[in-house]
């Protein structure tokens, strides 16, 4: 057998094909075209979408809608997304960004889906074919998930609602000890109305910090009044062990991250 | 196994081929069209030895499948100097002894390339993140920066 | 949050070639009929520049700019036996053959210009330039060129050399220990500057200042690469480089380039490289092996300047975030 | 880069007309232009790929292997196993004359790291030898590994490696390499202050951006011409000649500018097997390391433990130092026995002590065999020496570079291996250094010299 590619123009017939055994869907080929060069022969066919759409970007009335197929760099640059270009500069080189796919980021195993990271702190709803879920339970089925992902969707957060940090050794890219991603509403007083923290590498993929957003509610964003959430980051997470860092360190420091991301 | 055709602008000049379904371009432009020039490090995304220009844009050659560049604009290091002149990035990474193995060299100049394409006058923080996809073991990368810096600089100067 | 900020010193020395010698390698030299030089060796150039470096001492040693000498290396169907190309012994092993291979064609050189000349051929010298010339009376002169055309089909010489470098091999004494495991040594002092993140256990590389001792700098902006990259690796193996996170035990070890940690660009310490030379009584032209001691001294350096930071003695590499921070929680737990 | 050739100008010869000159780099305008050729720029009509199955396991029996259905599998060529390697058990320092034999090109009833090559594949693409590699079944009975060099030099230690007997590498001094020099005792005894310490590394890869591996294109003419980037032209052809039991003259090595080799370029590992499936497919063969394989398969350097004892006076002076070194070797020898006795030559440093006791072992373990990087024998020794140092110095309340001027080494002092000091500029450095990084030491430290009067 060998690796053959399917073109489609249309995402129904795409999810026809893979339904085939050994199909996978190529987005931007750096998850899947990886694995097949690593000798991965469970793929054995490539199934891709040229319909226009999958890379459009459409911001209109607070609303984003980004195709599956949009890239990291064509976040990065576009200016209505500038809020979101820390996120996607985040993955990868310039190289990956011009590669790396919103859809495939989806997927991406921790360490890597930082930019999955900022669409969780944005509750973000995926699109595939007819349907549509809160990332949360999308990210939760991943793994047993067939249809192609055609398109992400959420409120465009105002550039000082929103932070987001990705900690990592090599610089300027290196992959994550961890990232952060937090949707904060404030009252005129600074006051935390609603928060929504999400973390990268504090799991085998993105996840909220429900504990801290709780604990950030009423807090000013001052040392002491978020010592609590930053006490409660660490709760019910259970970050990966890798070449990058134990999941002893990234328990640590994540309250420190989370601390000097929240009071800068 | 089945072949399908590819047709694309290499540094110029057309290119028709039939490949297997399925072949990266890496393997395409080395093994079926002879530029190799493009360097397989790691076949992973990693390393960046395998960068080309497509249509463009800063790509890497091993994660992309040929079949996809169908009537694209593909241009790699080899298609650099012209009439046998070199580019101002290939002069400084001479002048600058940014160069040791040289197998990082092709993929360093294309992801420099594409830097001064769109930004003549980078900052450093410019260019260490234009390169920072590249990997370079003997160098340091402190004379790699330099030479990208110092060919914006003559790239300026012979504009002005 | 507090960044923390120290300095450490460390100084080295490195021998020279192949632990305890008994490494051999040779070379060949002859002339084209035109005049140009071709060297003809085995060694390998793993991108540090050995040909260009064995370009230039032929040169020197014939007295023809570089750019006339060709090396023809790394064939075993043509190239004489080299030992490879490890241990920092390439210029200097390598380096001796061709000088003495340069040395038998010169002489062979000089003789057929004396011919020429109708002087002796000890009363010759050369200028650097391509040209042979009568001591002391530099007008009354031939060009290599003409020199290599007549020997070639005037007088039927061979300008060419045969070279040979060994050190003999030395045999450590059982009880005692006594061996000679090298002919030179390189010498560096380097003093590192770091900022430790005493929350995080991140450190930074300010700067490093070295100072290498390498016999002879015979290419110095080639020696300058070697040094800066060497440098840019030991502050590598100081902090990030392992293919065993958790040794010893054997699990997640990394398989790419983003899980095999090193300095990216936007790590680079600033960086001051000094060199010293001391001729080595036994190198081309007194040269050391610079390539491999470089990366040495900015390890312990680094080690020492996070103890004078944070006041924690990470004794195990690489000093990883984890290892400080956790070496930070039990100094705080007394 | 600044040259101070203010030092050591009455020994130093200018006025050279290349020498010392900043010449271009010949070599340099192939790599700009992209056409420099490395091995794997060559590509023959016809080239099979050869990808290895490895073992699962760090240390198994092996009940079975059966390749039959790999066989089967479209595109496969020839798929190879320890039978078809003429002298499978080699070590390649046997050229130099240290043995003994003790690893397998193809794993022969036995694994002992895991990713341990087994079964090499031959096929016409690169997704067919994995294909079939996939179907090759090996029946592995697992057996105890050992990872922790103590452990495995613990009586009782599961055995890595039959060939030595024993974990460690048997030297002509016994179970480690020897130095002795003065009396060790003697100087703990009389000294003010002892420190005994124990440092550590990890193996670390060269991670060179070309990987390890070869072409090998029959010539028609029973030779065969082999494309590598090994940094040791002859060290490889005379072993592989050994392997294959091929004479030498049947070979040709090529090699040519390598993508950087840090020493990890030097083991005789993808070529032997590589000419192998040439000559018995009669077809050119290419065998490259996929970046993980260079990454964890390939020598890494090795880990090392280091234990030094040293005795030291209030005045700075170092009396006495006991090194015990480690390496650890992995399964296999390769360079590792080497190392560790390179390292008993280096102890104790550029400083001259006058009681000096070394023992450096080579330990096997149940891991990727260790071998020669930049630095071989030595880089993690000087970590763990001047570590060593700044924790003296600061012991004895003293200034950590005055420290090292007081024990410096100098032209004439006897070395702990008994050569006397020729050339020194450790003074000379530390000097520069102090100057360098506004350091600043007492005056009679700068006025110091590694010349001896006299010497």
């Amino acid at each position: 057998m060998t690796l053959a590619l399917q073109t489609f123009s249309s995402v129904k017939d795409a999810n026809a094909a893979l339904l085939a055994a050994g199909a996978r869907y190529i987005g931007g080929g750096t998850l899947v075209v990886r694995a097949a060069n690593e000798g991965d022969i469970s793929v054995s066919s490539l199934v891709r979408v040229t319909d226009p759409g999958l890379s459009r970007i459409a911001v209109s009335g607070g609303k984003v809608r980004l195709g599956a197929s949009v890239t990291m760099a064509a976040i990065a640059r576009q200016p209505e997304l500038a809020t979101l270009a820390p996120a996607a500069r985040a993955v990868g080189g310039p190289a990956i960004r011009n590669m790396a796919t919103v859809g495939g980021n989806l997927f991406a195993p921790a360490p890597y889906g930082d930019f999955a990271v900022a669409l969780l702190a944005l509750d973000a709803t995926v699109v595939t074919g007819d349907s549509e879920m809160p990332i949360e339970t999308f990210l939760a089925g991943r793994d047993t998930s067939r249809a192609v992902v055609t398109a992400v969707g959420f409120s465009l957060p105002r550039a000082e609602s929103f932070r987001f940090l990705k900690v990592s050794r090599v610089k300027p890219k290196g992959v994550s000890v961890l990232s952060i991603a937090a949707l904060l509403q404030r009252a005129a007083d600074g006051t935390v109305t609603a928060a929504r923290i999400a973390l990268g590498c504090m799991a085998d993929r993105p996840i909220r910090a429900r504990s801290a957003e709780k604990a950030l509610l009423g807090c000013k964003l001052t040392p002491q009044e978020i010592a609590p959430a930053l006490a409660a980051a660490s709760q019910g997470i259970a970050p990966i062990t890798d070449p990058i860092a134990s999941a002893w360190y990234r328990a640590e420091v994540l309250p420190v991250h989370l601390g000097r991301l929240l009071s800068n | 196994m089945a072949k399908v055709p590819v047709q694309f602008t290499l540094n110029g000049s057309e290119k028709a081929e039939f490949i297997e379904s399925g072949t990266t371009l890496l393997h395409a432009l080395r093994d079926k069209i002879g530029d190799t020039s493009p360097k397989g490090g790691c076949h992973q995304g990693t390393c960046g030895a395998c960068s080309v220009i497509i249509d463009g844009e800063l790509r890497l050659s091993c994660l992309t499948l040929a079949e996809t560049c169908s009537g694209a604009d593909i241009k790699t290091t080899a298609g650099l100097a012209e009439g046998g002149v070199l580019h101002p990035l290939q002069r400084a990474f001479l002048d600058a002894f940014a160069t040791q193995c040289g197998f990082c060299t092709p993929g360093m100049i294309m992801a420099a390339k594409v830097l001064l394409d769109r930004t003549p006058n980078p900052s450093r923080e410019d260019v260490v993140e234009a390169l920072s996809g590249n990997i370079c073991r003997c160098t340091g990368y402190e004379p790699i920066v330099q030479a990208v810096l110092t060919a914006a600089r003559a790239n300026s100067q012979n504009a002005a | 949050m507090a960044i923390r900020r120290g300095r450490g010193v460390a100084a080295i020395n490195y021998p020279t070639g192949m632990n305890l010698g008994g490494d051999p390698t040779q070379a060949l030299v002859h002339s084209t009929p035109t005049g140009n030089f071709m060297v003809t060796l085995s060694s390998v150039d793993l991108g540090q520049g050995m040909k260009q470096i064995m370009a230039q001492i032929c040169a020197e040693m014939i007295g023809v700019p570089t750019d006339r000498v060709i090396i023809d290396t790394a064939d075993t169907d043509t190239g004489p036996h080299c030992m490879g190309t490890f241990a920092s012994r390439g210029t200097h092993r390598a380096g001796n053959a061709v000088i003495q291979a340069a040395k038998e064609a010169r002489q062979v050189m000089l003789e057929v210009a004396a011919e020429e000349l109708e002087v002796n051929a000890s009363d010759l010298e050369t200028d650097g330039q391509g040209n042979i010339q009568v001591k002391g009376a530099p007008q009354k002169s031939i060009s290599i060129f003409d020199v290599a055309l007549s020997a070639h089909f005037k007088r039927g010489r061979s300008i060419s050399g045969r070279g040979m470098f060994l050190i003999p091999r030395s045999y450590p004494e059982k009880e005692t220990g006594a061996m000679k495991p090298s002919t030179c040594y390189a010498h560096a002092c380097t003093v590192a500057e770091v900022e430790v993140d005493d929350e995080t256990g991140e450190v930074t590389v300010l700067t490093v200042k070295n100072v290498f001792e390498i016999g002879r700098a015979l290419n110095p902006k080639m020696v300058e690469q070697q040094l800066v990259g060497g440098s840019w690796m030991g502050i590598s193996h100081a902090l990030y480089e392992t293919t065993e996170p958790y040794y010893p035990n054997r699990d997640h070890g990394g398989t790419d380039f983003n899980q095999y940690l090193m300095p990216g660009p936007g790590d680079l310490a600033e960086t001051e490289i000094i060199v010293l030379e001391r001729p080595s009584a036994d190198g081309p032209f007194g040269a050391k092996g610079p390539g491999e001691m470089c990366a040495n001294p900015q390890i312990p350096a680094v080690a020492n300047a996070v103890f004078d930071a944070v006041g924690v003695r990470i004794d195990t590499l690489p000093i990883t975030p984890e290892r400080i921070l956790r070496a930070l929680k039990a100094q705080a737990a007394g | 880069m600044e040259l101070r050739r203010d030092y050591f100008a009455d020994v130093r010869k200018d006025g050279l007309h290349e020498i010392g000159q900043p010449r271009p780099r010949l070599d340099s305008p192939g790599h700009v232009t992209g056409k420099t050729a490395y091995f794997a720029d060559r590509n023959f009509p016809g080239m099979l790929h050869l990808k290895m199955v490895r073992s699962p396991h760090h240390h198994a029996r092996i009940r079975s292997i059966d390749t039959s259905e790999a066989e089967k599998h479209p595109g496969v060529v020839r798929v190879l196993t320890a039978k078809d390697v003429p002298h499978n058990v080699y070590t390649i320092l046997i050229l130099i004359q240290i043995g003994p034999e003790d690893e397998t090109v193809l794993a022969d009833g036995k694994v002992r790291w895991k990713g341990e090559a087994v079964v090499a594949v031959l096929a016409e693409t690169e997704r067919a030898a994995q294909e079939a590699a996939a179907k090759v079944k090996v029946d592995y009975e697992v057996l105890p590994a050992v990872f922790d060099m103590e452990e495995a030099l613990k009586p009782g230690a599961p055995l890595v490696n039959e060939y030595h007997g024993q974990n460690y590498y048997l030297y002509d001094s016994g179970e480690c390499r020897k130095v002795r020099f003065g009396d060790v005792e003697a100087g703990f005894a009389k000294a003010d202050h002892i420190l005994e310490q124990s440092y550590q590394s990890s193996p670390i890869e060269h991670a060179p951006t070309e990987t390890t591996g070869c072409v090998v294109a029959p010539e028609g003419n029973d030779r065969f011409t082999c494309y590598t980037n090994t940094q040791a032209m002859f060290f490889t052809l005379d072993n592989t000649s050994i392997i294959l039991q091929m004479p030498g003259n049947k070979l040709h090595f090529v090699g040519g500018t390598v993508g950087g080799g840090f020493g990890g370029k030097v083991d005789v590992i993808v070529e032997p097997i590589a000419i192998l499936g040439a000559k018995l497919t009669g077809r050119p063969v290419s065998f490259i390391y996929s970046r993980e394989e260079e990454m964890q398969i390939s020598s890494p350097r090795a880990a090392e433990k280091v234990v030094i004892k040293d005795g030291v006076m209030k005045d700075g002076r170092i009396v006495a130092r006991k090194v015990t070194g480690y390496t650890d070797a992995g399964a296999y020898s390769r360079h590792s026995p080497y190392g560790a006795q390179k390292g008993a030559g280096h102890y104790p440093g550029p400083y001259t002590v006058p009681n000096v006791w070394i023992d450096t072992y080579c330990v096997y373990t149940n891991r990727t065999p260790s071998s020669a990087m930049r630095g071989f024998g030595v880089t993690i020794g000087d970590f763990a020496l001047e570590v060593q140092m700044d924790k003296l110095a600061r012991l004895i309340g003293m200034d950590p570079l005055e420290f090292r001027f007081i024990n410096a080494y100098r032209d004439g002092d006897m070395k702990a291996h008994r050569q006397p000091t020729e050339g020194a500029a450790l003074i000379e450095c530390m000097q520069e250094a102090s100057r360098a990084a506004n350091w600043p030491v007492a005056e009679k430290y700068m006025a110091m010299s590694s010349y001896r009067k006299g010497a």
